[in-house]
């Protein structure tokens, strides 16, 4: 059990350093309003250098665009683009989500019209998947596409959620092609050009009353027959593929809140919450569920750079971090008091923040089912909605609730 | 033996919760935060209802009733998020009504807003009285008080003292030299006096740090106990108006838990959504049992009220914490957003437990009244 | 709000006092061991005294020989027998549960032959509903009563968690009596003789190593035909009456644990707990939960002389109750140590004893669905068991187990 | 980069569970609540897997091993609830190796079976060297050592010193009066030494509370850091024998949970259950990982031993409180019966969570530890 560099990891992690030496003067600072055009623009350039670099797209095969390297490849460049107090890449879920998504299931045209320009921060995308009546039940999404006679689509609904919108250039979206079929068969995944007219983007504004997400309107869109990715009728499969990468993602950040070291800082700058044992035990209770997931984080690595694929169970990380960060930001705030919810406090931009997060990417109780159900093996639910054509399924709802 | 809410005070709610219904106290207190002028003037409507004489005595021209009645009015302001004034303006009137004092008069006919300048009194713990800073975990020492005659003169700074804005008289505890407590009543323009007003997350209360620099006030002369019984006066009304609010939070979320359906079921089906809310509902009776307690033990055995208050604001707190994430968990993404009431009583509770000593010392103060009678027997 | 007696309460108080303070001197210790013949005739003894100073079944019916009071008055009974330091009655299953059951569905013949030696202690009941595969699910009961050519009946089967069983005289039984219909349909409610050929009564060991319940096995059991309560067919309904009786049990009795008391005085006796800021958060929330227990408890007990039922919420004291003893013992062995745990300890008797506490009268998870439903009115599980002949029920189970 | 277990561990690991799964070791720790010569001897077994020497180096006849692989065969023992000693045998081995005591051949062999008497190094909060009390809530201070050249003379009580009975040598820790700790090996049956044998609750572990009154015993020259990280060394043990009990709490529950039918449905497909269940499994993982980096740091991050160790056994030991009640509450009624596997892993959780300063000492520990570091920055 190692947690050093191979000596190829380590020369590696040297080349990337030295680049770094290089180039990070022209860096953007790693934090920024995304509603800001300059700074956008800024990471858009700042990305394309990374990606000339070598340095998006690690884990891409060569063949477009990308290194060709392995998951902890990746990890050394995020290790070595912080410590460098440089941001990342801007489109990390067109890169980290989508992109791999259109090289599985994507036409080849598709992937030599799409993936440069993404790599590049020329353009970026969004996940348009999530919608108001879609949520943990993504299958139910009701964002409908006909087809025409000829052969384009006409595209009407809503999406929700969708975080970069306001700026990407594309956004691959779910829609339902077909109401007469169970819920999951009737899908259909389709590339949409956010400037196309019919398109209307809106900021959703969060409880900190920032608009860190956006709803999405489709009002008459129409989209090229060349548009659908994966084929008709595979929509949730190629959803799936999607779903996959993003837990990829999940748990090698644990620090990214940083909400534990401010609070170790504040605690300790505070000599009575220093003495007050009630105050240890939450401290350490939290330290120790972090620490459990930064290191069960270095399991998953291990696992994953030998080819394994991150079950379900990787969703446990998220639970415990999202909840460590809510117990960390209500101790805080109760050692500092009332002044830790003034409006230019970190404090309270946190504990705003971090109840939206709760239930972002399927809230902990579908977590636990999921892990429950293909982990441990139990029993599913009873599902109602099995077999059950979409439309049907509709009718059957509204008319419970009418009772 | 009868543990049910009078006639009489059943009535005084229901007309508490038509008064406040003529408002959109919910959505004001969103507009709120990024308007301050949205929050509608309460004062009149309270002053209607005779809220301002509620505990002064019939010969002062109030109404002479009990804590209990303000409780039960502080629980409808905290059902609509109400900004009406009565953390400062109950324990104020309290404490002046012991005093027979002159001003009670023109204090019970709404002319004259008393704000209380909270102090804690002595735990185990921490002999002194003490007051809440500006900023931190330790607690500072009430404002010192020198008493010459009738005067009270105070230097000190008291933190988040709520409805202190806008009131016309300060009701504050100092502590002399030989650590007795004094009550004082000090006009809000007096010479020394300043009053910096402030909001923090949740836009209703209106709190400000209220600073002495050797400010002159009238001695109300009252012993320690009622001094001590205003602090968990307070409490108790914190406690009241919180559980106002898990009501509301309990309600929207069983409407929304009957009407969303995932997976061809509505959410409030399974077992996992139906226990948080049944737990809601558990914390929601434990918080009234206390209430009543605290109500009841208020007049009937005050030696018991400040376990019964304390009790009843730890439970309260707890339960609108509780109460107020499970809103925004009921309701998925939603919940979270800023057009949503969910954060409104998500704010209510953040600023809610971490005022006057917070959820956490009233607990404390449970152990400690719980130890203090074991040592005892 | 008062609560204080009135004129009327006060004098019946001042009587039932005068009693006690004339007769205590002839009662048993309050604790026992239920195994010891001698223990247990000691208490038959002292029960009979109570009935016949109406100080038993201060509810029933004056008809039956009871006083025909109100709840205030048997509280009141309650509290003065505890003051008094004596126990109170030994069948406080028979006569608070199968009694009142018996009084609302048995037959004139049935009263008038069981409730006088109920009431006396001459004869001791047990009730007799679960079973090893039917606790939460109550009417999923499988112990068969089989009806003969001369209408006697047949009886087969198990029951467990039976109280008093060892001493007991007669049990009220509920047997399936029809496989053929759905499970609460087929169910009918027996008088069982505890002495019949083929009844055999086996202690069961919990934790602590102590039988505090019973098995009762049923082999070839012959019961007469009168012995069936309120009708063949009926027994669900009559079930639910005794269920309804147990809950007006529930609540009134915050301190039958004395865990908090105890906790109390050895914290209060150990200074370096008296200043740890965390063992006062846990003790200041078990207290407040207990408090809250007891105050609600006067306000079910208005609720009840006012003549209403306690509904389905009554169980939530039962949750806090149980929970906030588990805490306390916890909180209490945590402070004492390891010593806490020695064979003589009450603290690690409690330990042993509160985990199946858990789980009788209904599991805690069984008890939020109850009140969820029909407290709050949200929508049901789905049941997969509605309808379904019981037959039919057990050999779809199987068959899902062996897959 | 490889935070994996190797070949050979996994080897090791197996070996273990091979070696232990020839005994009945949880009926035996049933029937020696009522009989304690029910417990088979595992230390044959022990000696012949070589565990007696795991930690001693090769030249002195051990396997060289590192602690890690205690971690691993401790995680055996918690899953069968099997009382082998390595809680007194292997930081008592450690401290023995790092001072080249002339026993090592023999403790190796297994010919002497070492046994280690705890004390806790000093925190922020208490600055000397203390032990387990007999009963009550303070520690005592460690037994105070007056040294003359190589010999030690030790005066003082330990409470509840794991697998001290039937030990031949206590490798005790005492402080001298100018606050230094030093290691003394002392022999069982010398003069002066007391080894009050008890078992509490948990028939399987074996203690004892030893006492010293002007007992005698050999120097082991080492410094502070051997003698506080065999403290943690106990901690990390601790865990990871919690860790392994859990495995089993969870893989009895998830089958119960499949076969059990209510309502004619599984009971494992009731949200209620399945949730407590996957919390077994988020606990046990978090566990994993802890183990993992108590194993790693204490060979190639050492400074970080304490707070990994101590982060190892207070989720360790949370997860057995919840993994054992979950067991009970997951079985109904029945789990709750002698005849039962659930109490006796509820057992084994109710003392765990009280040795060797408990379950909230080490959690303390996390928080000084993460303090101190946020101070230094």
């Amino acid at each position: 059990m190692d947690l050093n560099d191979t000596p190829e990891q380590a020369s590696y992690r040297e080349e990337v350093r030295a680049w770094l030496r290089e180039n990070k003067a022209q860096a953007p600072p790693r934090s920024g309003s995304y509603e800001d055009n300059e700074y956008i623009s800024a990471r858009r350039a700042w990305q394309r250098k990374l990606a000339e670099a070598g340095l998006a797209g690690v884990t891409w095969p060569r063949d477009v665009g990308g290194r060709g390297l392995g998951p902890i490849e990746q990890v050394t460049v995020n290790q070595e683009i912080s410590q460098a107090g440089a941001p990342g890449i801007l489109d990390v879920i067109g890169i980290g989500m989508l992109g791999p998504c259109l090289i599985a299931h994507g036409s080849d045209e598709q992937k030599s019209r799409y993936l440069g320009p993404m790599l590049h921060g020329d353009e970026v995308w969004c996940q348009m998947f999530s919608e108001p009546a879609a949520g943990s039940d993504l299958a139910a999404v009701q964002t409908r596409a006909r087809q025409n006679d000829d052969g384009t689509w006409t595209l009407n609904g809503q999406k929700v959620w969708t975080t970069n919108a306001q700026f990407a250039s594309f956004g691959l979206l779910l829609a339902r092609t077909d109401a007469d079929v169970p819920k999951h068969k009737g899908l259909t995944m389709f590339i949409v050009p956010m400037d196309a007219s019919g398109v209307v983007v809106r900021g959703l504004r969060q409880i900190s009353g920032e608009a860190e997400f956006n709803e999405v309107f489709f009002d008459d869109v129409i989209l090229d027959e060349d548009s659908v990715v994966g084929g008709v009728g595979n929509g949730w499969g190629t959803a799936l593929t999607v779903l996959m990468f993003e837990r990829l993602t999940i748990g090698f950040g644990s620090e990214s809140f940083g909400s534990s070291a401010q609070l170790a800082a504040t605690l300790s700058a505070d000599p009575a919450a220093c003495r007050d044992i009630e105050v240890r035990q939450r401290l350490g209770n939290i330290i120790t569920e972090l620490l459990a997931v930064r290191f069960n984080g270095y399991r998953a690595l291990t696992a994953l750079a030998r080819g394994q694929i991150p079950g379900p169970e990787a969703g446990l990380a998220k639970v415990t971090l999202v909840n460590a960060a809510i117990s960390a930001t209500e101790l805080g705030a109760d050692v500092v008091g009332p002044e830790a919810l003034a409006p230019d406090s970190d404090w309270s931009y946190l504990i705003s923040f971090l109840p939206g997060l709760k239930s972002a990417g399927g809230t902990e109780q579908i977590l636990r089912n999921t892990i429950g159900e293909r982990v441990l093996g139990l029993p599913p639910e009873p599902r109602l909605d099995k077999g059950v054509p979409f439309s049907e399924l509709r009718a059957k709802e509204k008319e419970a609730v009418a009772r | 033996m009868n543990f049910a809410l009078s006639d009489e005070q059943v009535l005084l709610r229901e007309a508490a919760r038509g008064a406040l219904g003529r408002f959109k106290t919910v959505e004001a207190a969103r507009d709120a935060l990024e308007n301050p002028d949205a929050l509608p003037d309460l004062w009149p409507t309270a002053v209607e209802a005779g809220w301002p004489g509620l505990l002064i005595d019939e010969e002062h021209g109030g109404a002479g009733l009990d804590a209990f009645e303000g409780l039960l009015v502080a629980e409808e302001c905290g059902r609509v998020l109400a900004g009406v004034p009565l953390l400062g303006l109950l324990p104020a009137t309290s404490i002046l009504n012991a005093a027979g004092a002159e001003s009670l008069p023109a204090v019970a006919a709404g002319e004259l807003r008393p704000a209380y300048v909270p102090a804690r009194p002595p735990s185990d713990l921490e002999p002194g009285w003490t007051a809440e800073p500006r900023s931190g975990y330790a607690r500072v020492a009430a404002p010192a008080a020198t008493l010459t005659g009738e005067e009270v003169v105070l230097e000190g700074t008291v933190g988040f003292v709520p409805d202190a804005p806008g009131a016309d008289l300060l009701v504050a505890i100092g502590e002399t030299a030989d650590g007795t407590p004094v009550a004082a009543a000090i006009d809000a323009d007096a010479e020394g006096v300043s009053v910096e007003a402030l909001t923090r997350y949740d836009a209703t209360r209106s709190m400000a740090h209220v600073s002495f620099s050797q400010a002159r006030g009238r001695l109300l002369s009252v012993g320690p106990d009622v001094l001590a019984d205003a602090w968990y006066l307070a409490q108790a009304l914190i406690a009241a108006e919180s559980l106002g609010a898990v009501q509301t939070c309990l309600e929207v979320s069983v409407a929304y838990a009957k009407e969303r359906f995932t997976f061809g079921r509505a959410i409030g089906s399974y077992q996992a959504l139906k226990h948080e809310l049944t737990e809601v509902l558990r914390l929601q009776e434990n918080s009234r049992g206390l209430e009543y307690y605290a109500g009841w033990a208020r007049r009937s055995k005050p030696e018991e009220f400040p376990l019964a208050a304390s009790a009843a604001r730890s439970e309260a707190g707890h339960a609108l914490d509780f109460a107020a994430r499970s809103m925004i968990n009921v309701h998925g993404g939603i919940g979270a957003t800023w057009e949503h009431d969910a954060p409104l009583f998500f704010r209510r509770a953040q600023l809610s437990r971490r005022l006057l000593g917070g959820t956490k010392d009233a607990t404390d103060r449970v152990a400690e009244q719980t130890l203090r009678g074991a040592a005892a027997a």
